[in-house]
Order: structure tokens, then C-alpha cells, then sequence
């Protein structure tokens, strides 16, 4: 991956938030405060500003920066578990303006490790971890058995998909949603869903 | 979705506006979007700090003022505000003694400001963190995110925010803070959900004969849904969750709040306030002081919160301490 | 109908004990239904009555205190108090010196006040009334029953009651009362119907994208229905009637109201309220004092009105002079 | 007409009224403020409690206490109108336990100028008044042609439903209708529908 890819990468987030941030905002009404899509949208608008604004030397760079953005400018939960998810992968890659698919795995775990003791989750506590883990270890498991980024980022993006619609039957127990009680069960956790439109940005700005 | 505004997008932006045009006693940073005491940072004073998501009014920026808050930090509508914020508020208003943030438990309020703080700390700055978390319509359980702040928010910046104006330690003020909060306990019940400016129509839909029991300030459904009941009936069974929560005993004093969520008229709150003293009364409990109004809302929503406070008598000596800020003020 | 209440025929009375238990420094009469401050009569006190239909709390029963009034009479809900009431209440605090009937123009207020003007000057009370019709959505000519008395009434109580306060004899305080009026006009807009208690539904249905321009207090449909339109065009059609009606000069001075009428949130009337400063500040207006909040209701509607009072310094002078009342409080 | 009479049909009033206090309400909310019904329910509730607890010697007398009572209890627009009228009507009644129909024109003359001099209304203005005069003037022409009670007060209350009726198409120009300018057409007028239960329940007591 080389910075016109993490480039591209982040604006194909950015626009896949913004189609879908009505879809998120619906999710996180039902068993949040509502404002999911409109805070990743808003979020993203300004990276893709960013993007516009600056010249990355180093695909590391792109994602510390990207996740400060998010840090400065979503706020609400997933604002820091965005931000410092990002800021975690960027920092985890070796400088320079190309990695290597094994260094997005240990940085994507990095960033995973980020979020997990930013945010306390566990698996199964109905949050952006249950999709973001599965992705990384579908994303892992792939680069180990010689798969190029493509076939991971996708493998990735369905394991993702798969881990945010398993968030169904959760009861929440972190976040919002877990003032709900049993009556998170039955709704689609918003963050989750997020970041599986994360990864399948990834997977389709790499598809060939 | 009606509402007066102009793009959804700029409500918060516009409403700082207008809030600075009509307190001039107050400072509106409009680029960090702070809002500020015209006269910080004063030194020698520890500060206190507040935000959270805009919605809430006048919940925080109305509460700035001498005797209250020092600043505040509105987030967009339900959203907390970024740690680049609290930061900017938490530099501008430090007068050397530390500050104060005063946060409600929300997992985003409280990592924003926890970031918030560990920069503040890095620019040498002593941040204190008082976390309210009194609404006990939340189980507080390794199996939640731990009880939501709510109405106790108000008690805690009144009361800690008195005892900075007269030159307590910042150790102090934020003792007395958590003590607050820790003999706070409130319940919520809403009769519509609310609509959010970005989302444009109402969070759920409610039946014209039914209410959600144990909601929070940010239009999310409550614990259950029930039918709807005489206020009385109502009033009885949020204060035994509060009082089983955190038992207050027959010749204890309290501070009580009945706080309107924003949609519901004062007549109400009065009405529910009455069957408030009298149930208290019949439990042998004194309120020392108590307040009717609409201080920690949730937009457009119909509903109202109930919050009990044990109190010491230094609690309603800081209580009664002059507070001028607009949307609390005596004494001054 | 979803609200906090018991039984629709005891809201009043039921809201009344609440207040009562809330404010130990008013006395309500349960009997003859009025609320007076505990300290009146105050002898040789010209004292201030005021009083309406209950449902636009915290008028009037909230505005009653040192430096403003000293007895209100709430009505049934929208219905205008009965003579019987508002006798009590004159010769409750009748401290010798001759009571001001504060009274919005409205045929039932007009009339029942009237009549128990007539009844008190039989008791040798001499009573002085100061009319409110403020509100220019409401020609005044000989086919209607002439403007309402909204938002302004506010602004009549507090400055007509600061004089009385200080000693200002009855026909002063009278007189000071009706130049407040005069220079006063004001504006409404509503997003919904209200629904009273007893109605127990909507008393219009007004669709999604359409508002209500130029109503009043008491849930009545305006003179028009339009569509909804940015807040910024509102205000500056709201400001056009008013300043048509009651013309202002640049250079003159005002206070302004940006007034919620239940149902809208504190952020929303910001928003407004920065609206109606830029559009003022452009004409050279100065805004000398303003207040942005719920001051006069109309139960849960969503919706509020616009006050311009182009003032004097000496009304200034004395809006700025404490007030100790639920609902507006300061200096004190 | 006796004090059994009169007191009859006060209690008609307040049976009718009851009945129709919600349509009363309906017809306030579209032109006014919703509580016409719940303000004369009241207020004759309070009238019937008043007739239950008290032996009348004089006709007039009903009226007067009657009328004190509406004053009392019933607040805005139509406490006072009707209260005063209906003051008015005993207070021009010859003393003593039963009038004359002649009588009563003189005295429900009276009710209609106390009605015309405290609210200033003149017809068409789409108030009380528009059935009131109406019922008055059909009253005194039935018993100046030698009709009896019955036959005038039926012809009073089919005079004052005309006028009620009538009311419709009216602009109002007194009261809070007139707030609503032209607006206020094509709706009934509440006060004037309640005028009409009124004499109505006179033509019902008294019909043979
Ligand atoms: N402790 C946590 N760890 C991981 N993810 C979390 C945590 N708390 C909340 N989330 C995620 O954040 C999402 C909500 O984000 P958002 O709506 O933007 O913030 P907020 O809840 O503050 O309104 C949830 O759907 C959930 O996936
Ligand atoms: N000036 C007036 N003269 C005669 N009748 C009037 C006048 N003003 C109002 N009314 C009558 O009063 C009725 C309304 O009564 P009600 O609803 O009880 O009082 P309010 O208007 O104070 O709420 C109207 O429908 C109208 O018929
Ligand atoms: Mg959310
Ligand atoms: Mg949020
Ligand atoms: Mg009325
Ligand atoms: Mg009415």
C-alpha cells in the first residue's frame, strides 16, 4: 500500500459515510443518541479536506494525521476510537511511502489493541470490536497464507460484514446502546456497521 | 421536522452566536467553540470546566458564570465535544490553582476529556476529573457503560462551583464535587422521543398511551416502555428507585430537582413537584432547597427527571452562595 | 393527551400545591385561589395584581415577588380568573396605598378584572388598571376585540413593579405600566397545536411543513398558516409587523423578548435571538437589555413570540432593579 | 313561571350542557381557546349544586343567585356574560314565586342589554348576542300574539338555533374569534351554540 492508496482508501470512506450516513444515523436511534452518521460524516468530510490540503510522504503519515482529524473533529464515542484507531495504525507502520500487506496486519492490530483498551470492549459487547476484529484476523490470516491485498482487504470487508450483522442478537455492554438493556438486543450496532464500511472501502478501492 | 433553524447543520454555531449576543457577561470563543466567563482566567481560582453535547440547554453554557462554571464546552447536538475544545477552554480559563472538569458518564464524554486532560497535563496544567452518574434507571454493572449523568450534573457545578468562587483548593472543590454526585440519584421518564435537528424526525415511536421509563437526556429509549399513569402514580415509583438506589433516611435533608426535559410545561413540573414533597414529607425526609425548572433538557422531548441529593449543611451553604450565570441566579 | 397530571380538573389546583411547597416565600390562598408574597400587604406599597387563564406559567403566579408583583390569580386553564379571585387577592394585599390590575387584553380578563375593580372600589380599595395589548399580529381596530396581551406583560410587571417597589405612588406605577405597553409589540410563531388538559387533544392540526404566523397564548389558530421557512426569515417577517406597528428608530433603545411558548428548546430561541440582533443592529437599534427564555406560555406548544419595547433610561433604570421572583430573579 | 319551573329548567341547562360540553369544546378550539364547554359545565354545575342546597321564595331570586354563581365560577368571556344576564333577568322580575310570561320578555329583555352593554357586541358580530336577540325578540312576539309559555319558548329556542346557525358564515368581530380575522368564518360560534342549549332546555321543560 502506498500513500495514493491510503489516499484513496480514506476518500472512499469518506464518501461511503457519506451515502450511508442517514442508514447509521437510523441505526443509532433505535438504540443511541442518533447522530452516528452525522458524526462520521462530518469526521470524514474532513479528511478527505485534509487529503486535499496536504502531500504524504509516508503512508504512516496519512493515517496518524487522518486519525487527529478524527480525534479533532467527530467527537461523541466513536470520535476517539476512530481517531486513536488511525493514529494507532499509522504510528505501527514503518516509515516511508510504501508498506507491506504484513505491515498493515500488525498495524491494523495495533490500531484494533487501540481501541480496545481506549474503549474497554470485549468481543461481544455489541461495538465497533466485533466488526473490527474479525476483519483484522480474516485481513491476518489471508496476508499469512500468501493472499495479495486485494483478496485480504476483501476477506477483511466480509468478515467485517459478518461481525457488524452478528451485533444483532447482542446485548449491548458498553456504549450507549447498554443503558438499553435486553433492549439493545434485535438492532444492528451502529459502530460496527461503520466499520465494516471501512473495510469495504478498502476492499473495493484495492480491487482489481 | 419543525424547528427554528436554518441548516441543521449550523444550529450549534448559530445559537453561540446568539447566546454571545445576549451575554455580554459572558466570552464565546466561536473558533475553539467554548463558551467562557468574560472575566477568565482569574487568578489564584480553580476552575471549573464543563461540556458535553448541545441539547441540553441550559446545560452548560447557561451555567457560566461567577459562582458556576467557569466554561463550558458544547458538542454538536448529543454529540461530546472534541478534546481540542476542552482543551482550548481548559487553557483559557486556568488560573494557575487547576481545574475542574466536570464530565457526565458517557463513554464519549469521558474519553474526549479524558484526551482533553492528559494534553492539559502535557502544557502543565492539574486537571481534576468529577464524574456525575446519577441517573439510577442505569444499572451500574461491569455489564454497562456504568450510570448516565443527568440532573445531579447541575448540583455538582452549583455547589463545587461555589466552594471555587470562595477559594477552595482544587482537591477540594472536587471532593465536594464527587460527594454531590455520590449522594445524587435521578429518574427520567419521557412521553415523546425526541427529534434531533440532523435526524429530522423522531428517535422512536411512542403510542399515544404509552411513556418510556428511565430514559436519558439524549432522546435514547428508556429501560422499558409503560402505559401511561397518573403523575402521582408516577412520581412513586421513581422515587423508590432513587431511594433504593441511595437510601436517604427519615430526618435526612435533601436538595430536590424536578427537572423538565424540555417539552413539558411548567405547570407540570409544579404538579410533580407537589407530589414529590408529599411523598418525601410522608418518609419524614426534609427538603432543604429544591429547584422547578428546565435546566438539563433533551431538546423537544416531552418528559421530566427527578433528582434527590442527601445533603450536608456545607452542601446547602454552598448551594445558597450567590451564583450568577444565565440560567441560574441569585444573590447577585 | 400524554402529560403529567392526575385528573384533568385538579391540574390548577394540584400545580398550585406544588408551588406552594416550592416557594416558602409565597403564600397561596387554596380557598379564594390566589398567589401572594408572604410579606404582603406591605403598608403604604402601592401593590401590583395580575392574573389570566393558568397554562403560561411561569406567568403569573412566578413573576410574584419583591419588585414585581405582589398577587396572581390563575384561572382554570386559558380561562381568565373570576372576580371572586381577584377581589381576594386586591384586598389581600392592598397595603393602603392603591392596587394596579395588571391585565391582558382579552373580553374575559377585561371583563372579570373590571368587575372586581368595581367590587374592590366598594370596599374602598381604588384600583388602577393597566391594560396589555401588545401583540400586533391582531389588528386593532373597531372588527376586533383589539390586540392580545402577550409577551409584553412580562415587561409591564417587572418595570411597573420595580417602581412600586421603591415607592412610586399609584398613579406613577400606573402610569409607567402603560408606557411600557405602548412602546411595546410583539410577534408569534407556532410549529404546533397545544393540547389542554381538559381538550385532551390538538386544538388544530397543522401538517408537517406548515406553521402558524401571528397567534397568541391560548392555542387559537393565527391569522394565517404558512409554510415553514428558515428562522432567520421568521424573525425578519416578525420584526417587519413589529416595527410597522410600533416604529423604531436607529438610534432609539429596546428591550427585547425572544420568548418560548412551552414547547421549543432554550437552543432554538438562541439561534432566534442572535437572528433578531443582527437584523436590529443593521437598523441601528440598540439592544439596551434582552431576555431569551419561557417567560410566557402556552402550555407544551412549540413556538414563541418576539417583544420590542423601545425604552426610556429610566424604564431601563428600572428593569434593572432586583427582582426576587420564581421566575425572574436577579440583584437579589 | 314558578320557582319549580325556573329552577327546572336551570337544571336542563346544566344536564345539556354537560351532555354537549365536548362539542362546545370542539367548536372553541377551532375559533377560540378550546374551554367554552368545560367553562359552562362548570359553572352549571355549581348553579345545580346551588339550586340543591337552597328553598327559593322568589323567581328572580333564582336568576340573581344563579347568575352570582356563574360570575363566580365559570371565568373568562362567558362567566361574566351570562352570569350578568342572567342576574339581569331576576333582577327585572317582579318579586315573588311566580311571574307571567309578559314578565319574562321585560326581564330576558333585560338579560340581552346587560349581555350587549358589558361585551359591547352587536349582531353579526357572531357572538352570544346572534342567538340570544334572535330568541328574545321570537319570545316577545309569541306572548304578545297570546301564546302561551310552552308555545314561546319552543319558537324562542327554533329562533335562537337559527341564529346559532347563522353564525357559520359570519367574521368574527368581538371575542377571540375575532383574533382569527376571516378565518373565524365557516365555523360555528361556541357562545352563541350554548345560548341555544339554553332556550332549547326552556322549550324542553315547559313542552306539554
Ligand atoms: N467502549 C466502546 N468500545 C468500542 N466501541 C464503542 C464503545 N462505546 C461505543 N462504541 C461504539 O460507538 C458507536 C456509537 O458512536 P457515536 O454514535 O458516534 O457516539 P455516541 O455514542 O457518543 O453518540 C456504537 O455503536 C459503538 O459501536
Ligand atoms: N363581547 C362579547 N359579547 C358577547 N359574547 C361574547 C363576547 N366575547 C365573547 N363572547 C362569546 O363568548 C364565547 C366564548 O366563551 P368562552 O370560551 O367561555 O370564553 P373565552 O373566550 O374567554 O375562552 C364566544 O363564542 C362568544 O360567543
Ligand atoms: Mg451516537
Ligand atoms: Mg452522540
Ligand atoms: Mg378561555
Ligand atoms: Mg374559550
Amino acid at each position: 500500500m502506498d500513500v495514493a492508496l491510503a489516499t484513496a482508501w480514506l476518500r472512499a470512506v469518506a464518501e461511503s459515510v457519506d451515502a450511508d450516513a442517514d442508514e447509521l444515523t437510523k441505526l443509532d436511534s433505535a438504540i443511541g443518541d442518533g447522530d452516528h452518521g452525522v458524526n462520521l460524516r462530518r469526521g470524514f468530510t474532513a479528511v478527505a479536506a485534509l487529503l486535499d490540503g496536504t502531500a504524504f510522504t509516508s503512508v504512516g503519515d496519512v493515517f496518524v494525521r487522518a486519525g487527529g482529524t478524527l480525534i479533532s473533529k467527530v467527537g461523541g464515542a466513536s470520535g476517539p476510537l476512530y481517531g486513536s484507531a488511525f493514529r494507532a495504525v499509522g504510528k505501527a507502520l514503518p516509515p516511508g511511502p510504501a508498506v507491506t500487506p504484513a505491515d498493515l496486519v500488525t498495524a491494523l492490530r495495533a490500531g484494533l489493541d487501540a481501541v480496545s483498551a481506549l474503549g474497554g470492549a470485549v468481543p461481544g459487547d455489541k461495538t465497533i470490536v466485533d466488526a473490527y476484529r474479525p476483519a483484522v484476523m480474516a485481513f491476518g490470516e489471508a496476508v499469512a497464507g500468501g493472499a495479495a491485498l486485494p483478496e485480504a482487504a476483501a476477506g477483511a470487508a466480509r468478515a467485517a460484514g459478518d461481525g457488524a450483522r452478528a451485533t444483532v442478537s447482542l446485548t449491548a455492554r458498553k456504549g450507549r446502546a447498554s443503558y438499553l438493556g435486553e433492549r439493545s438486543a434485535g438492532h444492528q450496532d451502529p459502530g460496527a456497521t461503520s466499520t465494516w464500511l471501512i473495510f469495504q472501502a478498502l476492499a473495493d478501492v484495492t480491487a482489481p | 421536522m419543525k424547528k427554528f433553524i436554518n441548516d441543521p447543520n449550523d444550529v450549534v454555531a448559530e445559537a453561540l452566536a446568539g447566546l454571545a449576543a445576549a451575554h455580554p457577561e459572558l466570552r464565546v470563543d466561536h473558533t475553539e467553540q467554548y463558551v467562557a466567563r468574560a472575566d477568565a482566567p482569574r487568578s489564584g481560582k480553580v476552575a471549573l470546566v464543563s461540556g458535553g453535547g448541545s441539547g441540553h440547554e441550559p446545560l452548560h453554557g447557561g451555567f457560566v458564570g461567577p459562582g458556576m462554571l467557569d466554561a463550558a464546552c458544547p458538542g454538536e447536538v448529543f454529540t461530546s465535544p472534541v478534546p481540542d475544545q476542552i482543551l482550548a477552554a481548559t487553557k483559557a480559563v486556568d488560573g494557575g490553582a487547576g481545574v475542574v472538569h466536570v464530565v457526565k458518564n458517557y463513554t464519549g464524554d469521558v474519553m474526549n476529556f479524558r484526551m482533553a486532560a492528559e494534553l492539559a497535563a502535557d502544557e502543565g496544567i492539574t486537571v481534576e476529573t468529577v464524574l456525575v452518574d446519577d441517573d439510577v434507571a442505569v444499572e451500574d454493572s461491569t455489564w454497562t457503560a456504568g450510570r448516565r449523568g443527568t440532573g445531579a450534573t447541575l448540583l455538582v457545578e452549583k455547589i463545587a462551583g461555589a466552594l471555587a468562587e470562595e477559594g477552595g483548593k482544587l482537591g477540594e472543590v472536587a471532593a465536594i464535587g464527587r460527594e454531590v454526585n455520590a449522594a445524587s440519584a435521578s429518574f427520567a421518564y419521557a412521553l415523546t422521543a425526541v427529534t434531533t435537528p440532523a435526524a429530522g424526525r423522531p428517535g422512536f415511536d411512542l403510542p399515544d398511551d404509552e411513556i418510556e421509563a428511565g430514559v436519558g437526556i439524549h432522546g435514547e429509549p428508556g429501560r422499558r416502555r409503560e402505559k401511561l399513569r397518573p403523575a402521582g402514580e408516577l412520581v412513586r415509583s421513581a422515587l423508590d428507585a432513587i431511594l433504593e438506589a441511595k437510601p436517604v433516611e427519615s430526618g435526612d435533608r435533601v436538595i430536590v430537582l424536578v427537572n423538565g426535559l424540555g417539552g413539558t410545561p411548567l405547570i407540570e413540573l409544579y404538579l410533580v413537584y407537589g407530589e414529590v414533597a408529599t411523598v418525601l414529607a410522608a418518609r419524614g425526609i426534609e427538603i432543604s432547597r429544591r429547584l422547578v425548572g428546565n435546566y438539563v433538557t433533551s431538546l423537544d422531548m416531552a418528559g421530566l427527571s427527578i433528582t434527590v441529593t442527601r445533603v450536608t449543611g456545607e452542601m446547602v451553604r454552598l448551594f445558597d452562595a450567590p451564583v450568577r450565570t444565565p440560567g441560574l441566579r441569585w444573590g447577585a
